[in-house]
């Protein structure tokens, strides 16, 4: 009972800090040196980052980097971190866990990091949770999307030290759900990727569909292998089973691919309604540009034109200047990572680690993507991403998402103790 | 003259050991830690490779299953370290016996081709038994528990105690493989290498050889898979895949195939010189590239060999007493 | 007389249309140098092939010392005594003249399975190998690499390594080719010591008709795979039809 | 049902024709050098980007990139056998394979500096785009013109090696390189020669990939190279029947794989390629050993 407590008075924190903060109106986020005269810290503060940079995914490398790296020319214009220099290294994490460990253990031990950041994959990301035990150093996460990370490395074993600012797979699997539950499709389908985030998706999206609407069923899955070029068997697998609904898990590249081939097979003209829970990522969107149909639900991490507010559109604006780019979302999650480090160090006055985490538990942050809360028992960050039906929209190159529907993270996320009644949606 | 210096050596370089357990710094350890690993997996590799001429596209597969075998062993049976390296150890025991036995039948392009596919079989199941292997995420949460031996206990937790650990684990592959590769055994093994058709007209079942030397590869491939195992206290499914295979074969080609310290000089290079390329570059790859073919080119004999041959010139030596076990 | 060494019973092997080995029955024994001769394509490297296991022959059996041994792999006929050396060089050229040696001596002595030990330190090997080293007339060179030696010091080492199995019958692939007069000699005085001591029953192919009638107390005549002479040197000089068959060509019987 | 069978079948037949348009050029290649080449992926993702980039220059034309861009490539396959590999032909396979292996990362880190790390969605052809229904189901124009071009290849090649003075040089050369030399070819030369084509037809097989998979990206290269690996050594080591044979089997089996038994469909090609190493490591149409 006590924790459910605790995430009730988050969420009114969270209302009452929206209300406040929206009273203050945009530019909270503005460069103001207001930090100049406080207590300095000693020393840089130093962040090692570390993303994938060889390879077919190497472009989500270069949008972490971009976010990053205008966060850090901001915050060092402004009088960087309570006065103190915020410094940043990258490195490769490629796909291989050793990888992402030894990068891990050369940032703290032999850089000397105050803090880490990034992790595209979820198996590096769950490789990490001891090693970042030892290494006592806080990590915000921003892109790998397990719920095992916060639920069992988090909350389970304690490991405090791990935060996660981007959204997990509640928003892809649950907030998926939410949407579904009200199109007219009764049957489902997915072609998904064959490893553990596409089949943790994909159950989830089940789970919480059948509870919501009854009646629904699921009747087909296919899973691709990681770097699948040739989808059409799995569609023809999807096509035989003649679902109302597919759902698609599919990322990055891949995703391209697969929408391509699935639209010279037909089948969005025979499937009505189609599911792309990371279908918002500027790669797969500018990628496919004109190619990609309209009316597909989609939706990400973060999505440029959500919050439609001046605060992210003065972003968003800053960003395309900076880098001749609109921001993906892992841009925005990098981006904010660093404002993260710059809030909690600031109120704890220290860089710390175990001050640090205690600031950041429960702590709100004003970002691009709107507020966020690090909810204190599994240090998931809370705030809310839309989904949207894809629609053309002559001021850019490529869809956008048009008709939009929140499914609030309170609503769709996965509550702690993690077990038992009542902690899964729909509460 | 030449074996005081050899034993000379040898005492330096354990006692650098020992000073770099006691008095390194946590990063140094690790990377050092890792050299060893990959040192006991090239060296145990090279008993196959350059020992005895066969080129393997697939030791990741037993690097894994050793990695994997102790990790199960771990989770569900027992976490004493020595019981689970040993789970380990048989695991990948099993499985290059059993696959060796399929892929000693071709020689060259072929037993490549074989051990490729056989490797990427496993990797397969890695991958697709889920229920069994947790599939793209591993196994997480291997503790590193003290190791009971009756009396007393020895605590492996902390980065420096894991350390010595693989330190013995290290020195006693060195030691085993020195002698099986200077053995009446090694000395066959050679002939195979040499002249695989006229071992069988010196009475000597060819094949069985062989598939020896693949079995005691693929067990110290599993050895060093199961330390790693222990070191990141996770598994990775990455590690059977071919890509894998083909470090030990970098390593040993950048230290000097058929010498018996070139592995063990590779890995130290291999390791470091990434970790350099790394701090000034994400393009490593390119660095990487540009440095093997570099070795390719123009230093064949690799490290060891350069080395050698400088030594030789110095000393104005012939070249016959010269080569290395 | 006692029972043969080797007995060849019915043997039959065709490469297609191509027929190599018809109806062969011989029996070698103990003591016999034998030589095999014949016009090129006459069958003779088959032969050796099927004796000593490197083909297969389609019917017929193969008895040495009693035993069915047609259709055993190379190394367990080897085991039983029976070996060869190679027309080619055919050595382990990147090792040493000692370890070349020593390879099929650590089979006949059964420690070619030993692991934990350090080959330097068997000792009982060694003596034998500088045996039969000393034997051919390598002894000084045991340290030098084999690809080191000349060509004739090379098939002396061939010779040796064969020896050095422990071989009951030994069949000698041309064991001469490529040889300076002084090495020939050498070889061919090595054999005959050889012979003397009975260890070693020797069955050469050659192509040198001085070197097969100064040797051989034995000629086989093999022709289309077929035995056409069987005999001692003048019975094989008298034959008529090896003199046919060797009519059109340069050769002195 | 038929119409489901006919499609997978559809799809295991472009699939496969698409992986023999890479592979084609890596049996050659090994059939004729002896060289297992890892940097055949390197060259098909070159062949790729450079047709990309020609198309884009010059005004949306595909065939004209088509065109162009491989002969790009084929300027670095020339200096790469010219100036790297011809010096490795007398060593181990380990050299070999490394020397090109070497190559692999040094393409991928170049190509990810020159074109960028992410990856590029490419345009469909004008004139093949869109898709005609067999059956009730819309088969893509593309895939049927994939499927029309694979067999046009291998028939062209078969007619070369076969039919022409030079075809009979190139085989005679594969099969025993110093009586080429003694009756007067010029070796080296024809190696490059054979080298360079090789690679003219990687980088085709990637100007022809990019629509065909809808994108380029910086190591697209590495998944291919697998795939045509597995076809190279099932058709039977530099046999190009067999590879071709070979590419429709690992393309069917794909394909029916997936749909029908999804859990091992990766596990079946290795599971195939094994049993043809053990059983007949010649090939469907190679001669025994």
């Amino acid at each position: 009972m006590e924790e459910k407590g605790f995430t009730r008075r988050d969420f009114m924190k969270a209302g009452l800090l929206t209300a406040a903060a929206s009273a203050l109106g945009p530019g909270v986020l503005r460069p103001t040196g207001l930090w100049a005269g406080t207590s300095k810290i000693k020393g840089p503060i130093k962040v090692g980052y570390q993303a994938i940079m060889s390879g077919a995914l190497a472009g989500y490398g270069e949008f972490h980097k971009m976010g990053v790296i205008m966060a850090a020319e901001e915050i060092n214009a402004s009088g960087g971190i309570a006065g103190a220099k915020l410094e940043v290294q990258f490195r490769d994490s490629t796909l291989k866990k050793p990888q992402a460990i030894k990068n891990a253990r050369y940032f703290v031990d032999s850089w000397g990091a105050d803090f880490l950041a990034g992790v595209d994959s979820s198996g590096q990301a769950l490789a990490l949770a001891p090693v970042i035990a030892e290494l006592d150093k806080v990590i915000i996460i921003t892109h790998a999307a397990t719920e095992k990370l916060t639920e069992q490395q988090v909350y389970k074993k304690g490991i405090r030290q791990i935060f996660r600012i981007s959204s997990p797979t509640y928003q892809d699997g649950n907030a998926a759900a939410f949407v579904a539950k009200d199109l007219p499709a009764k049957s489902w389908a997915t072609i998904s990727p064959k490893y553990e985030y596409g089949y943790t998706c994909w159950r989830m999206f089940k789970n919480t569909l059948s509870i919501l609407k009854p009646g629904a069923s699921f009747i087909a899955e296919s899973w691709a292998p990681f770097g699948t070029t040739d989808f059409r068997p799995h569609i023809n697998t999807i096509l035989d089973a003649k679902p109302d609904g597919l759902y698609s898990t599919e990322w990055a590249g891949e995703l391209i691919t697969f929408v391509k081939q699935a639209k010279q097979a037909g089948l969005f003209d025979k499937i009505k309604h189609v599911m792309f829970p990371v279908g918002a990522a500027m790669d797969v969107l500018e990628g496919l540009g004109k190619e990609m149909p309209d009316n597909i639900w989609i939706s990400g991490r973060y999505f440029f034109l959500y919050p439609d507010n001046n605060q992210n559109r003065e972003w968003v604006a800053r960003f395309k200047k900076r880098w001749n780019h609109y921001p993906a979302y892992v841009s925005e999650t990098g981006y904010s990572a660093m404002f993260a480090i710059k809030k909690a160090v600031e109120e704890a006055g220290s860089k710390e680690t175990r001050k640090v985490i205690n600031a950041m538990e429960g702590m709100m942050l004003d970002s691009p993507a709107g507020y966020r809360i690090f909810r204190k028992e599994d240090h998931q960050a809370i705030y809310d991403v839309p989904w949207g039906l894809t629609k053309t929209d002559p001021r850019y190159p490529f869809k956008i998402m048009g008709k939009q529907i929140l499914v609030p993270a309170k609503d769709c996320f996965n509550r702690p103790p993690f077990e038992g009644p009542g902690t899964k949606p729909p509460f | 003259m030449r074996k005081a210096f050899v034993i000379t050596l040898c005492i330096l370089s354990l006692a650098g050991l020992i000073l770099l357990g006691l008095y390194g710094t946590r990063f140094a350890l690790y990377l050092a830690t890792r050299i060893m690993i990959l040192s006991i997996f090239a060296m145990g590799y090279n008993i196959l490779f350059g020992k005895t001429g066969l080129l393997s596209f697939g030791h990741g597969a037993f690097y894994a299953v050793g990695a994997y075998g102790m990790a199960l062993f771990s989770l569900h049976i027992n976490p004493h370290p020595l019981a689970c390296i040993v789970a380990g150890l048989c695991l990948a025991f099993i499985f290059s016996l059993i696959i060796g036995f399929f892929c000693v039948r071709h020689t060259e392009i072929y037993f490549a081709m074989l051990t490729l596919a056989f490797g990427m079989m496993v990797f397969s199941l890695i991958w697709n038994l889920r229920d069994i292997t947790g599939g793209d995420d591993g196994l997480v949460g291997i503790s590193r528990a003290p190791i009971e031996l009756g009396l007393f206990s020895i605590p492996i937790a902390k980065a420096n105690q894991f350390y010595f650990l693989v330190v013995f684990f290290f020195v006693l592959s060195i030691a085993v493989i020195y002698v099986i590769n200077n053995s009446p055994f090694g000395l066959v093994l050679s002939g195979i290498r040499e002249n695989d058709r006229r071992i069988e007209f010196a009475g000597l079942p060819l094949r069985k050889f062989r598939l020896a030397a693949f079995v005691i590869s693929g067990v110290f491939a599993g050895l060093a898979g199961s330390l790693s195992a222990l070191l990141e206290s996770n598994t990775d499914p990455f590690s059977a895949h071919w890509s894998h295979s083909a470090e030990p074969i970098l390593v040993s080609l950048i230290g000097g195939i058929q010498t018996f310290t070139g592995p063990l000089i590779g890995s130290v290079i291999f390791v470091w010189l990434r970790e350099i390329i790394e701090r000034f570059t994400q393009n490593w790859m390119l660095w990487f590239g540009l440095i093997l073919l570099l070795i390719i080119m123009g230093f064949r004999g690799g490290v060891v060999g350069v080395l050698s041959r400088i030594h030789r010139i110095i000393l104005g030596s012939d070249t016959q007493s010269q080569r290395i076990a | 007389m006692t029972e043969p060494l080797m007995e060849v019973q019915h043997l039959y092997k065709a490469f297609g249309r191509v027929i190599t080995a018809e109806d062969i029955n011989l029996r070698f024994h103990r003591g016999v140098i034998t030589s095999i001769i014949g016009p090129n394509g006459a069958g003779k490297s088959t032969f050796i092939n099927m004796m000593t296991g490197s083909i297969p022959p389609d019917s017929g059996r193969i008895m040495f010392e009693g035993k069915d041994i047609t259709s055993l792999p190379i190394h367990k006929r080897v085991r039983l005594g029976v070996c060869r050396s190679f027309q080619v060089v055919d050595v382990f050229p990147e090792l040493t003249v000692f370890e070349n040696v020593e390879i099929p001596i650590l089979a006949a002595q059964r420690r070619a399975w030993k692991m934990f030990g350090l080959v330097t330190n068997e000792r009982s090997v060694h003596e034998e190998v500088m045996e039969i080293l000393t034997k051919v007339g390598l002894d000084a060179n045991a340290d030098l690499l084999a690809n080191a030696l000349s060509h004739g010091d090379q098939r002396l080492l061939e010779v040796a390594i064969a020896l050095a199995a422990r071989p009951k019958l030994l069949f000698l692939d041309e064991p001469t080719a490529g040889m300076n007069p002084i090495e020939r000699k050498r070889i061919l005085q090595g054999i005959r010591e050889l012979s003397q001591e009975k260890k070693t029953t020797f069955v050469i192919v050659e192509h040198d008709m001085d070197i097969v009638f100064a040797l051989s107390e034995r000629i086989i005549v093999l022709h289309h795979g077929e035995v056409i002479s069987d005999g001692t040197s003048e019975q094989t000089r008298t034959n008529d039809r090896v003199r046919e068959v060797y009519l059109g060509e340069e050769v002195d019987l | 049902m038929l119409t489901s069978v006919v499609h997978v079948c559809l799809a295991g037949l472009s699939t496969g024709m698409f992986i023999w348009l890479v592979a084609s050029g890596l049996t050659l290649i090994f059939g004729v050098l002896g060289v297992l080449n890892f940097a055949h992926g390197s060259f098909y993702m070159l062949g790729a980007y450079f047709c990309y980039t020609l198309l884009r220059v010059m005004g949306n034309n595909f065939w004209l990139g088509l065109l162009l861009g491989p002969l790009c490539v084929c300027v670095v396959g020339y200096l790469i056998e010219r100036y790297f590999l011809r010096y490795v032909y007398h060593l181990a396979l380990p050299y070999q394979l490394l020397l090109t292996f070497a190559f692999v990362l040094i393409f991928d880190d170049l190509v990810k500096i020159v074109w960028g790390p992410g990856s590029i969605g490419s345009p469909s052809v004008a004139g093949l785009a869109g898709s005609v229904p067999i059956l009730g189901r819309n088969f893509p124009v593309y895939n049927i013109f994939i499927m029309v071009v694979g067999p046009l290849v291998a028939l062209g090649m078969w007619a070369m090696l076969e039919r022409t003075w030079w075809g009979r040089i190139i085989r005679a050369s594969s099969s025993d390189r110093e009586m080429a030399s003694a009756i007067g070819v010029k070796v080296p030369a024809l190696f490059t020669a054979v080298f360079v084509f090789g690679t003219w037809l990687g980088a085709v097989g990637g100007g022809l990939a990019a629509p065909y998979v809808g994108l380029l990206t910086p190591g697209m290269g590495e998944s291919i190279i697998i795939d045509a690996f597995v076809v190279v050594v099932i058709g039977g080591l530099g046999s190009l029947k067999g590879a071709f044979l070979g590419a429709l089997i690992i393309g069917l089996l794909s394909s029916f794989g997936t749909r029908y038994i999804p859990t091992f469909d990766m596990f079946l090609t290795f599971i195939l390629m094994a049993a043809v190493l053990l059983w007949k490591p010649e090939g469907f149409f190679g001669e025994a050993k």
